[in-house]
């Protein structure tokens, strides 16, 4: 058991499950003796070697195709994408072959492969570096897309991830590598992929949220507790794709007020399939609009003024006072 | 690996590159070059010759039945089987074939069923399950992605120690993708072990390769990834048997890859849905069609006495025995539950059905009952009814 | 005046675009003397000739990122891809570029280009050739999103989106270009770009739809005012980004019920947006939760099985006396 | 252009190919090629030299500036000032400079302030504005994205005649990326007046060049477009600016693209993020460092007589003044109202904002003006309120 930051329990799922498996293999640009520009990759050519350790040639889609090629040989390539504003380059060998090899091929060939990728604003990086367009992955039939929101459950999820015999998107929220610490388990765990969890009982109102809005969130879910003596759900979705309603449901259907909290574009963004599936299922229920805090449509601006952008504390809480007093 | 540190001494000099090759060995008139005919088993030879003979065979077929209305928009494969076969001819059951969608001699060679390739083309997804066993992915449709795929299975076979080869297949027009560039770049990087094949038969659909490239020819590209690269006559089946053979020795040597264009022509359509008369000329067309590969392949194995005329003949009627066999059982197998069933859709995208996804096979399932219901009630067959 | 179908028209438009402006340009694979795959570009290089009607190579991303260079040029590149589903090779250029080129250059170089495509199920097509994937770009901010549904509004759109200073992703149901003809009108005509049209008033419910799907869906009320004697609404969104939700919400304020249908996968799709949009604004209005006729969540099947994919008037019509009897 | 249908002759040929060449002119002792030297105008070589010196000068303050936390991560452009400059010299006010990321010298030298580039690196957009009438795109993060940019601007000449070149640069990392292949290519084929000029600084990042490609050098990608290639010193600012004049001219005479690779070397970390301890050793960099591009053109200018030893002090002198003083403005201009104005995010997507985006600038704005209410009202300051 240790305390651990979250890039620092990524790296050491990536050890464990290259330890326990040979054929986990780890490619990327920059991810050899550099060990990642996030060094999320620390130690891992200096134990394994460049076979299991591949420092790739700058080419995104080389990476994402030569990986599909690799997990159809029957290895396990873990690939890091150095941002996830770079996987775009990539997005045709996913959607036309990572998530379709299974399907078209009736179960013969399969393609076991993971795209990891830092994803997200708030560390003051470049152009093109803070980007969230996880649901355009979510909108990609055969893809599944997993996204932590500490420590504990990144270390479970990638393993998860790197298990899992189908393709998965494991996009790491990196504002939150070196934020906190948890504790984490000496022995080492799974979570189901598919799986939300409420990270905060409540009754009187719902907040989704995942990956790094999540703490916006909670932060949020405690000052309404503090100040207004309201006591907020939190769920964390964890994977986005395929999601888990039933959860969402249940909770709204207690509830009857729903906030969904995400950092990518709020068009035909992840709060809108929420706010649908809670439409599906629990149209009823609601009290009130479900409220959508979320980037703008607009490119993430430049770091100078990334933080009036991103979801914080201060606009969940007053989406969720509208929501509470609709 | 080289030093890429040497700084060359002033004033002006040339750099020194290595050279790529043009071979021929059968020409079109069946003519030979005695000193470079490869040795080849006549067993070898009469494999090589059945598969193409096949190949073209089912495609004329295919070519009927679509116009009859029984078949999909195809690609032909016609005049491109001595690059298919004289390259496929090579590989063994742990090699991999990684096609791009005119290699219908060499995926019948490798074991794919004739049921398989009419399946595929008429719209089943089981016609892209390469068959138990076989070391082959399916038909690419999105051009060039796949020689990423074949790139990293050479990967893959490097990183694991195997002593096998990949071999890949690429257009003209797929030689513009940055997909091609990519692939071929890793393969060199990594000395993965995989051949790549160029179908140079001067189209892209209707665009001919003046307005695809400037370089003379595909096989100099291989000088911008430091790897071999050479330009064969790709209706000669000796040509393209000599150089991939020594491709597929150089990568199982560790060698890394080479980069092979076959010079071809497509005498037919794009596809059935392609109309060649918009943008080529008769002449052209009627100039190459005599290049095909075929009949100079079967002279010369007259010729070698491997075949007579007679044996070819029984051949052809053979082969054409079996492929109407093949499209009488593919049509009852498209009529079959199986593959007839809609809510298959669901069922091989992941390994476990997601609960969302179930409920979208439960609401399509109910739906799909309830039209049939009410069309029974109403008198209309449930056929008709679906087919909207 | 003529009656045409909607070929001719995106044809007639493009002629028309090319006559009054010789910085258009029309660019792509078999556009030239082929006259593109779908015979679209008829006569443009017969007319116009090799300096504005390029045959280019075999390469999405060259064609979409030498298109944005001679759109900053001056130039009014029109490109095609030639089916939608390999648009994804072009995607990082439309999103790290055409995307984003004034947004960053505080309006000083701009990228007046437009994309088309034609998308959808319905002709029998091979694999790759009937994806809808129109949400990815209605989720990118910085571009809009075309979607006509006939050949007036063909014409009429396309010659707004030649005009439009910003990127316009223009998409072709091809499972209309020649289904029927229209009457269209001698004059050039240009349509909002933005704003939707009610195709069929009604006051029962509102369905909402795009595109090829628009036709199922006028069957479908059609069907519910013979059967059932119910008077939809019929919307037809015709740009799906930046969405008219103010028409959609007005008449689902009146309707109280609402139906949903596209193409494309469900999850984040168009769909969920108009769900969203409408929970927004018009909760209170809601008599039933609004149903979502989509494509499923899987990659088109092939061809034999195209048709259970697409929504098709049979589920129009289950979906709104689902709705209507709520 | 070439036919493609020519059938080379049997048996086993040798295809004749272009050569490229490899080019230096003032070696790292500033030892000259007399033969070699271009003819260039006092007041020319002065300017280019500034730019040089002010965009190392900039280059080095902003590090300082950095290391102080008054600027986000960039990348370095010391040691690519010969690369840069020595090529954008040759661009005129028609002509368009498409830099990827290290070409600081080239666009000061373009028009671009200082003030632009600290405000790019600090997360403005006004950064990216290029100034009013200048042929420039902005930096180019996604790599190698902006090659196809330069292609279709030129590409946009050519189909308009206009007689204009485009320059476009790129690193040895960028090489492998699909986009540089088909920005090549598409030039080529159009014989688009564009130079490709490649600042091969050995790494990309941490991935030495031996890992990104096997080829010797990058020059020969040339020969893979049919198009002509050099590789020069890319410290030496006499030889880049001969290769990219004669590619220039070339490109002005319509006759298309060529490949520049200039060899150099980041003495400096990749961006202020790296640590490249991690991948190099010291003596390597020591090596090249010794190579760098000022020092030996400073000797040269002083040799030629163009300038004394003093007035390069005084030159220095005068240009740290200006940066002090740009790097004050720049500060000031920050605080500013315009610059520092959240909403301006809404404000310049569109030609016209869409009416939900500017739904969503109201609910910011509404979201702003209470947050400073009730920062306000509980005597917190607004600043810190929203620095969340
Ligand atoms: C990425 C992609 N773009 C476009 C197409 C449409 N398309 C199918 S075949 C073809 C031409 C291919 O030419 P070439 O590579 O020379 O192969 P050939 O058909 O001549 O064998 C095109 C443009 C496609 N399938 N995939
Ligand atoms: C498409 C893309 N992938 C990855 C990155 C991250 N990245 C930024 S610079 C760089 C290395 C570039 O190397 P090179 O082209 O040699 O240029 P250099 O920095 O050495 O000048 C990488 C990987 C990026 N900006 N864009
Ligand atoms: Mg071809
Ligand atoms: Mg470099």
């Amino acid at each position: 058991m240790a305390q651990m930051n979250m890039a620092k329990a990524i790296n050491l799922a990536l050890f464990e499950a290259m330890e326990r498996d040979d054929k986990v293999i780890v490619m990327g640009e920059d991810v050899g003796p550099d060990e990642g520009v996030f060094r999320i990759t620390e130690g891992l050519f200096h134990k394994f070697g460049d076979k299991r350790v591949l420092d790739t040639p700058l080419a995104e889609s080389g990476i994402m195709g030569t990986a599909i090629g690799m997990a159809i040989y029957g290895l396990r390539p873990v690939c890091e994408m150095q941002f996830s504003g770079f996987d775009y380059y990539a997005f045709h060998q996913l959607e036309c072959h990572a998530s379709r090899f299974r399907n078209r091929t009736r179960g013969r060939v399969t393609v076991p492969v993971v795209m990891r990728a830092p994803y997200g604003g708030g560390i003051r990086a470049l152009e093109h570096h803070s980007e969230s367009r996880e649901a355009i992955y979510a909108h990609t039939p055969g893809l599944k897309v997993v996204i932590p929101s500490g420590p504990r459950n990144a270390r479970a999820l990638l393993h998860s991830a790197i298990q899992d015999p189908d393709p998965v998107i494991y996009y790491e929220p990196k504002a939150i590598y070196r934020l906190f610490k948890e504790e984490v388990p000496e022995a080492m765990e799974t979570l189901p992929i598919g799986a939300a969890q409420v990270v905060r009982k409540g009754k009187d109102i719902t907040l989704i949220s995942y990956g790094a809005s999540l703490r916006a969130t909670l932060e949020a879910a405690e000052m309404l507790e503090e100040e207004d003596g309201v006591h907020a759900e939190v769920i964390d979705l964890l994977t986005i794709a395929p999601m888990d309603a039933t959860l969402i449901i249940e909770s709204v259907k207690k509830t009857g007020r729903a906030v969904v909290v995400h950092e990518g574009p709020r068009t035909c963004g992840l709060g809108a399939e929420v706010v649908a599936r809670i439409n599906e299922a629990a149209l009823l229920y609601l009290e009130a609009p479900i409220k959508r805090v979320t980037g703008f449509d607009v490119p993430i601006p430049y770091f100078s003024k990334e933080r009036f952008f991103l979801p914080d504390p201060e606009r969940v809480l007053a989406a969720s006072r509208e929501t509470l007093s609709f | 690996m080289q030093t890429h540190l040497t700084v060359h001494p002033m004033p002006r000099t040339k750099i020194d590159l290595p050279h790529i090759e043009y071979l021929s060995i059968l020409d079109e008139d069946a003519k030979l070059d005695k000193a470079l005919e490869p040795k080849i088993a006549p067993e070898t030879l009469k494999t090589m010759y059945k598969y193409m003979l096949l190949a073209r065979r089912t495609d004329e077929r295919m070519l009927l039945m679509q116009r009859q209305g029984r078949m999909g928009t195809f690609p032909q494969s016609s005049g491109h089987e001595a690059i298919s076969m004289g390259s496929a001819i090579h590989l063994g059951k742990t090699d991999w074939h990684v096609p791009a969608y005119r290699e219908l001699a060499g995926l019948l060679f490798r074991g794919w069923s004739i049921e398989t390739t009419l399946l595929y083309w008429n719209g089943f997804e089981e016609g892209a399950m390469p068959p138990e066993g076989v070391n082959d992915l399916p038909v690419c449709v999105p051009i060039a992605s796949q020689l990423l795929h074949a790139a990293g299975l050479g990967m893959a076979m490097k990183l694991r120690n195997d002593n096998s080869v990949v071999m890949t297949y690429f257009g003209d027009g797929a030689s513009s993708e940055g997909d091609t560039h990519e692939a071929m770049n890793f393969a060199s990087v990594y000395q993965a072990p995989v051949v790549f094949v160029c179908l140079n038969n001067q189209y892209a659909i209707s665009v001919p390769i003046s307005k695809q490239m400037r370089n003379e020819t595909i096989a100099q590209r291989a000088i911008a990834y430091g790897m071999p690269g050479i330009r064969v006559d790709g209706n000669d089946v000796l040509a393209v048997y000599v150089a991939t053979e020594e491709a597929v020795a150089r990568a199982k040597r560790g060698e890394g890859p080479t980069l092979i264009e076959g010079l071809t022509y497509r005498f037919t359509p794009h596809t059935t849905a392609d109309d060649p008369k918009r943008y080529r000329s008769d002449d052209e067309c009627a100039l190459w069609t005599k290049r095909e590969p075929l009949a100079r392949f079967s002279k010369y194995l007259i010729a070698k006495g491997v075949y007579t005329e007679k044996q070819l003949q029984e051949l052809e009627a053979e082969l054409d025995a079996t492929i109407k066999s093949s499209i009488v059982r593919v049509e009852e197998m498209a009529q079959s539950e199986e593959l007839a069933n809609p809510l298959s859709m669901f069922d091989y995208l992941y390994n476990d059905i997601p609960p969302y996804l179930n409920e979208q096979r439960e609401e399509l399932k109910n739906h799909l009952e309830q039209v049939e219901k009410a069309k029974n009630n109403s008198g209309v067959s449930p056929q008709k009814a679906n087919a909207h």
